[in-house]
């Protein structure tokens, strides 16, 4: 029993070297032919936060695709490969290794969220491979490596704007927070708490919920109790349709607060109505920017849904890769990664379909942000801000 | 002497009164029988007195110390094994596995005092140990003639040698007061003639022996003192002579039997 | 393609490892245990807090995250002792997700959500074993996979191992014979939970960040799955389903087809492998075979069996 | 904690929030009663269950305005997909789980997540990742009493549920089947002997039980929407739900769902429990009650024969 178990495992083992060693030989051959240059996604494909994945990776292949229609990267095709992280560091290193060993990708856009994105980062630094996330607003995440960027504002910036313009303009004294734990809703809900006391509004109610939680209303009946006058919900748009559904169940008439996860449409769709009045900060509006509409619409074409706004962020990140590769590609069919990455760091007031797009020396975006307020179910942008220190200033 | 007794013992089930009142007595080296009909309350006894079941009143004396409601396996390391009226075999494990659990608590120390500290000496000192009880183990399949099973799982055994195998395994913890509850259960007369001299055998080790047995052939060859319960209550007690000329005995098991 | 396969090969051994501690409970000692997910993440941020916030080194962190993890194996063990079987299990389930939901909200400990970054590598003689380059972390981990192979299999042949067999064939039976089951059940969930919680600062160590959504009930699934498909009760058996499983999880990435066909391909094949395992092969690839027992002594016992017709009657089905 | 009508309002959350676990539990509890094993894919029947619940809606209502024929629609659509899941149910039980009813305890359980794992990821690649709403088919603002919103929802759960249990009840103490599901609980084998067709009660109970998750699912989409892994974990509490009740009985289910959602409502608003902590209270109450009354509020206690 023993020996043939013994025997077993070694013709597994056996069967997985040859494989490993098929597989190589293939690579090489893709190697010879040179016919393509890759790109990689990586986000949860699968599991409770799939939709996301799926609308980012749909964006980054728009932008591959009309670019391979246009004639391709000097004339050499360009792949995606799409990587499935599950949300999970775990797959999220499996997906990097694969990019980086198998696919030998050039560039990548992702990780999809925070703690996943600073795991595999120092894998794309290492292997350098110019890697953008769409969607990871956590502080550390620029500063792990010189390859590392991203095309959504920081927590930083969003939440200063947001604390200074809920404390002056909106001159909102008391504040309720209704947060679910996650790194993102939790990150927005940290600082911000820190700029809005900063501008001396008050806190006066914190809740919580866990990620998946679709019942909400013990926390808001607690809320209402604190008699706030709003409630700031930096949440993804599956909880904040619920907690918007069951405010107006339980007859809250309270001005809600949110941040860029609102900008995704899917809201509008899930809680109707019930979005009107919501005033929240998000990328500038998409309308101001050149091709952004163009954009919304060959998404909706091909995809059948509407892009979020991380799916533009996506979008831009694919295209500033590709153009970097375009200009520093020297049709050896070898890719300097180091002045790609030269290239993409050298990005500045990139007309994207996000807004323009300029990063700072770490890798962070240079953004502004937008405030937005809900209208008969359409946002409308009501301000553009930024922060000098503390302070709030107005753009437009 | 008695070796075990329980005074006004009384196991009740929510309403229903499974043991009531008995005041009942094994006396050392003795082969005592305990029959009664069909939920009369005699394994609901046994579980009591053996610590699978704690009794609602009532009090249970071994060797002269109470042991009412004490854990199973404390009331098993000072001295009783027991076997079951389903066979509880360990099924999957060998018949030798099975003896050698019988030997579990035997060997080594006590776990009760310094267990890490057991933990660590037991698993250095492995070889010697296992060799005890692997010698000691075979010592008692022998001499239930299981030897030749020994490397059979205990669920291919034939049912007679799997009752015999039960015994084995309590025989191993060296017990000094066996329970057996219905030992000749689904056995042939052949097999049920064989267990008899297999108790005999047993009680010429010095251990005493109880059991449960609807085989009145059985009872009444090997039994010296039986104990009747009936509903819950000792009806009756003493030699084979005389319970099977009771009255009581006889209108509410025997009778009904004939 | 050689370093994803390291990785997997990796992963493959924490996995190993985590199966190992569970086949302790479930292989050996028959407790259907869904907690290994918990005490793998106790070990993870053991290890994450001490080296970060206490400068602890790594090597020590080890058998304190073991420890840790099988002081909650004994807090996990000992309320929920009496259950049984699937009540077990969805309570294992419920301690998990709890352990899990403290770690998310225990903030000041372990930042919550926002995870602990910056785990220090660990070093040996002034070498670093950096977790980028894997060969000396897959050695490491493998390391662990023998250590904890070779211990739990010489521990499962001793009395001990024989008493936790025991319980599992018929608590009742071992109980009677002398064994106090309650305590080697807690016993065998601890070692399990240490096990696990070795496993967790591994973990911890390679992927230099620990965030609380690594831990979810699914892991405590997939080392499960890894037990009861590799075979129960049997280490090498774990440590093969362990590796069964990575292969089936990442099939589509070793392929080289995970981006052209849909993401959801693996899962329903995972599904589907469950489903036909569980079919055609329940006592798993290298599990002991099983006889039906009472197809061979086909008796049904008189007295129960009156009683079994009995209840049934009080029913009513008879017309 | 405020007011006294701060207090109503939490009683009445809790009391929605038990009606849905509640609901899904009268399922499980069925299923478990039955074949003694937790169905893990009860929580994905649920889920294809409010799939098709919405795309038949969808697909009947039209541009009908609020009223009684848009519920008469709601109703038949809810019907068809009782149907459908019950279907499905039975199916899955053929397939999956009947070659397993000798085999240990773990092997249909693993059975039952690699099913969930399936129809989860196939609802996935067909109908997409997103959430979908489900519309009211009734104007669900919200009726006020005093300071207390209560919405013609909650109603609706709370009453669907109430009238399920009653149902269910009356069909498995009255009905001749229901005899032979309740003697097929207790013993197969003894259930066989007396001429009751187990495979056909299994059947049955799988049907039922399905059919009830798609009732659950329905209800519960119109509050928390329809996407693929809507049923994941939903089934847990429900569990949790059923066993504190007493696995198999029907008021206990029910019983058990309300008393969890309050206790879990409660134990976040007026104990301070943090919210993240929630779960804690739910499988607190688990362990308690199967260490003080093992066989749950309403089970009948049975006894492991020595």
């Amino acid at each position: 029993m023993k020996r043939r178990f013994a025997l077993l495992l070694i013709l597994v083992v056996a069967a997985g070297l040859l494989f490993v060693g098929c597989q190589k030989e293939d690579a090489a051959e893709t190697a010879e032919k040179a016919a393509s240059i890759k790109i990689g996604f990586i986000g949860p494909m699968t599991g409770d936060y799939a939709n996301y994945g799926t609308l980012m990776s749909q964006a980054v292949r728009l932008a591959v695709d009309e670019r391979n229609a246009a004639g391709g990267v000097k004339g050499i095709n360009v792949e995606v490969v799409v990587e499935d992280s599950e949300g999970t560091v775990e797959k999220g290193q499996a997906a990097i290794e694969k990019l980086a060993s198998v696919d030998k990708v050039t560039g990548m856009v992702g990780a999809v969220f925070s703690g996943v994105s600073i795991a595999i980062a120092p894998r794309a630094q290492a292997e350098q491979i110019v890697m953008i996330s769409p969607s990871s607003t956590h502080a550390d995440l620029p500063g792990i490596g010189s390859y590392i960027f991203r095309t959504v504002p920081s927590d930083a910036l969003q939440a200063k704007v947001a604390g200074a313009y809920f404390a002056e303009e909106l001159g909102i004294k008391r504040l309720a927070v209704l947060y679910v734990k996650n790194d993102y809703s939790q990150g927005l809900y940290e600082e911000v708490s820190k700029s809005f006391t900063a501008h001396g509004g008050e806190i006066v109610a914190v809740e919580t919920a866990l990620q998946g939680d679709k019942d909400f209303r013990t926390q808001l009946t607690t809320i209402k109790g604190e008699n706030p006058e709003a409630i700031y919900i930096p949440n993804y748009v599956a909880e904040m349709a619920q907690i918007l559904g069951q405010a107006a169940s339980l007859d809250m008439d309270v001005q809600f607060l949110s941040a860029d996860g609102f900008s995704n449409p899917e809201i509008f769709d899930l809680a109707e109505d019930d979005t009107n009045g919501v005033i929240y900060t998000g990328p500038v509006d998409v309308d101001v920017t050149p091709g952004s509409a163009g954009f919304v619409a060959d998404y909706a074409a091909k995809w059948g849904v509407e892009p979020d706004s991380f799916s533009k962020n996506s979008y831009d990140g694919a295209n500033i890769i590709m153009d970097a590769i375009e200009k520093t590609y020297s049709g050896t069919g070898a890719i300097d990664r180091a002045a790609v990455r030269d290239a993409v760091a050298a990005t500045e007031n990139y007309a994207g379909v996000s807004g323009d797009v300029s990063f700072a020396s770490n890798g962070d975006l240079i953004a502004v942000q937008g405030i937005f307020q809900v209208v008969d179910q359409k946002p409308v942008q009501i301000g553009v801000y930024t922060v000098d220190g503390e302070d709030l200033v107005k753009l437009k | 002497m008695s070796l075990l007794y329980t005074t006004q013992l009384t196991r009740a089930f929510g309403g229903v009164i499974a043991v009531s009142d008995v005041d009942f007595a094994v006396e050392k080296h003795s082969i005592t029988g305990l029959i009664g009909p069909n939920g009369a309350g005699k394994t609901t006894l046994f579980n009591n007195i053996t610590g699978m079941d704690v009794p609602t009143s009532g009090k249970v004396f071994f060797k002269d110390e109470e042991i009412t409601g004490m854990p199973a396996h404390s009331i098993s390391r000072l001295g009783i094994a027991r076997t079951f009226q389903n066979i509880r075999l360990f099924k999957e494990m060998s018949v030798l596995e099975n003896v050698m659990i019988g030997r579990h608590f035997k060997t080594g120390k006590s776990m009760t005092s310094g267990r890490l500290l057991n933990a660590v000496r037991s698993y250095i000192s492995m070889k010697g140990e296992e060799k005890a009880i692997y010698d000691t183990s075979r010592e008692w399949l022998e001499f239930f003639n299981l030897d030749k099973f020994r490397n059979e799982s205990a669920r291919n055994l034939p049912y007679g040698s799997q009752r015999e195998l039960e015994i084995a395994r309590a025989m191993a913890t060296e017990p000094e007061l066996l329970f057996l509850d219905e030992p000749a259960a689904g056995m042939n007369p052949q097999e049920t003639d064989r267990l008899m001299a297999t108790i005999r055998r047993i009680r010429e080790q010095g251990v005493t022996v109880l059991l449960i047995e609807h085989d009145m052939k059985l009872v009444m060859n090997i039994c010296e003192q039986i104990t009747v319960l009936n509903y819950g209550k000792k009806i009756a007690s003493g030699n084979p002579l005389e319970i099977r000329e009771n009255p009581l005995v006889i209108e509410a098991y025997l009778g009904k039997e004939e | 393609m050689l370093s994803f396969l390291l990785l997997i090969l990796i992963y493959t051994g924490l996995y190993a490892i985590l199966a190992l501690g569970q086949n302790i409970i479930t292989g050996v000692t028959g407790m259907l245990s869904l907690c290994q997910a918990g005490f793998f993440a106790i070990g993870a941020y053991v290890t994450a807090i001490l080296t970060v916030s206490y400068g602890v080194s790594f090597w020590l962190t080890i058998p304190l995250a073991g420890l840790f993890a099988a002081a909650a194996g004994a807090l996990v063990g000992l309320p929920t002792l009496r259950l049984k079987g699937d009540y077990l299990a969805i309570a294992t389930l419920g301690f998990g997700e709890i352990i899990r939901n403290v770690i998310l909200n225990w903030d000041s400990l372990t930042r919550g959500p926002m995870g602990i970054n910056g785990i220090p590598m660990p070093t040996i003689f002034g070498m670093t074993i950096n977790p980028y380059k894997k060969w000396g972390f897959l050695l490491l981990v493998w390391v662990f996979v023998t250590i904890f192979y070779l211990l739990l299999k010489r521990l499962t042949r001793s009395r001990m191992g024989r008493a936790l067999e025991a319980i599992k064939e018929d608590e009742i039976a071992a109980y009677a014979m002398g064994i106090n089951t309650t305590r080697y059940k807690v016993w065998a969930f601890m070692v399990g939970a240490f096990v696990a919680g070795c496993a967790g600062s591994l973990q911890a160590a390679f992927t230099l960040s620990v965030t609380p959504n690594t831990y979810t009930f699914m892991v405590s699934v997939m080392v499960l799955c890894m037990v009861v498909l590799g075979g129960m009760g049997n280490h090498i058996a774990v440590i093969f389903g362990a590796l069964i499983i990575q292969l089936a999880a990442e099939f589509p990435r070793l392929l080289g087809i995970s981006s052209t066909v849909p993401p959801q391909f693996k899962q329903i094949v995972f599904g589907l492998i469950l489903v036909l395992m569980m079919i055609y092969r329940p006592q798993g690839i290298l599990g002991r075979k099983r006889v039906n027992y009472d197809q061979l002594t086909g008796t049904l016992e008189q007295e129960s069996l009156l009683l079994r017709v009995r209840r049934i009657i009080r029913i009513g089905v008879k017309r | 904690m405020g007011s006294i009508s701060e207090f109503f309002q939490h009683f009445l959350n809790g009391l929605t929030l038990g009606g849905i676990y509640a609901l899904i539990a009268l399922g499980y509890t069925m299923v478990y009663g039955i074949l003694k094993f937790i169905n893990f894919a009860h929580g994905e029947i649920l889920m294809i269950g409010a799939y098709s619940g919405l795309f038949l809606f969808d697909y009947f209502r039209g541009d009908l305005p609020y009223g009684p024929l848009l519920m008469i629609v709601f109703f038949v659509a809810m019907l068809i997909s009782m149907v459908i899941s019950a279907v499905l149910g039975m199916s899955i039980e053929k397939i999956a789980y009947k070659p397993l009813r000798k085999a240990t305890r773990l092997a249909p359980l693993l059975s039952a997540i690699g099913v969930s794992f399936i129809l989860s990821n196939l609802a996935a690649f067909f109908w997409g990742t997103k959430s979908r709403k489900f519309d009211y088919p009734f104007d669900n603002t919200a009726y006020k009493i005093g300071d207390v919103a209560i919405t013609p929802h909650q109603i609706l759960i709370l009453v669907v549920s109430f009238l399920m249990m009653v149902a269910l009840k009356l069909y498995i103490d009255r009905t001749r089947m229901g005899k032979a599901m309740r003697a097929t609980s207790l013993d197969q084998d003894v259930a066989a002997l007396m001429g009751i067709n187990v495979n056909q009660v299994i059947s049955l109970t799988f049907a039922i039980g399905s059919a009830l998750a798609a009732t659950a699912g329905i209800l519960i989409a119109l509050d928390f929407k329809v996407y693929p892994t809507m049923g994941a974990m939903a089934g847990l509490k429900a569990f949790v739900a059923a066993v504190v009740g007493g696995i198999g009985n029907i008021t206990g289910a029910m019983i058990g769902g309300i008393l969890l959602g309050l206790l879990e409502t409660f134990g976040v608003a007026v104990l301070g429990i943090p919210q993240g902590l929630k779960d804690t209270i739910a499988f607190g109450v688990l362990i308690l009650i199967l260490l003080v009354k093992p066989e749950g509020l309403l089970g009948k206690a049975e006894r492991e024969k020595v």
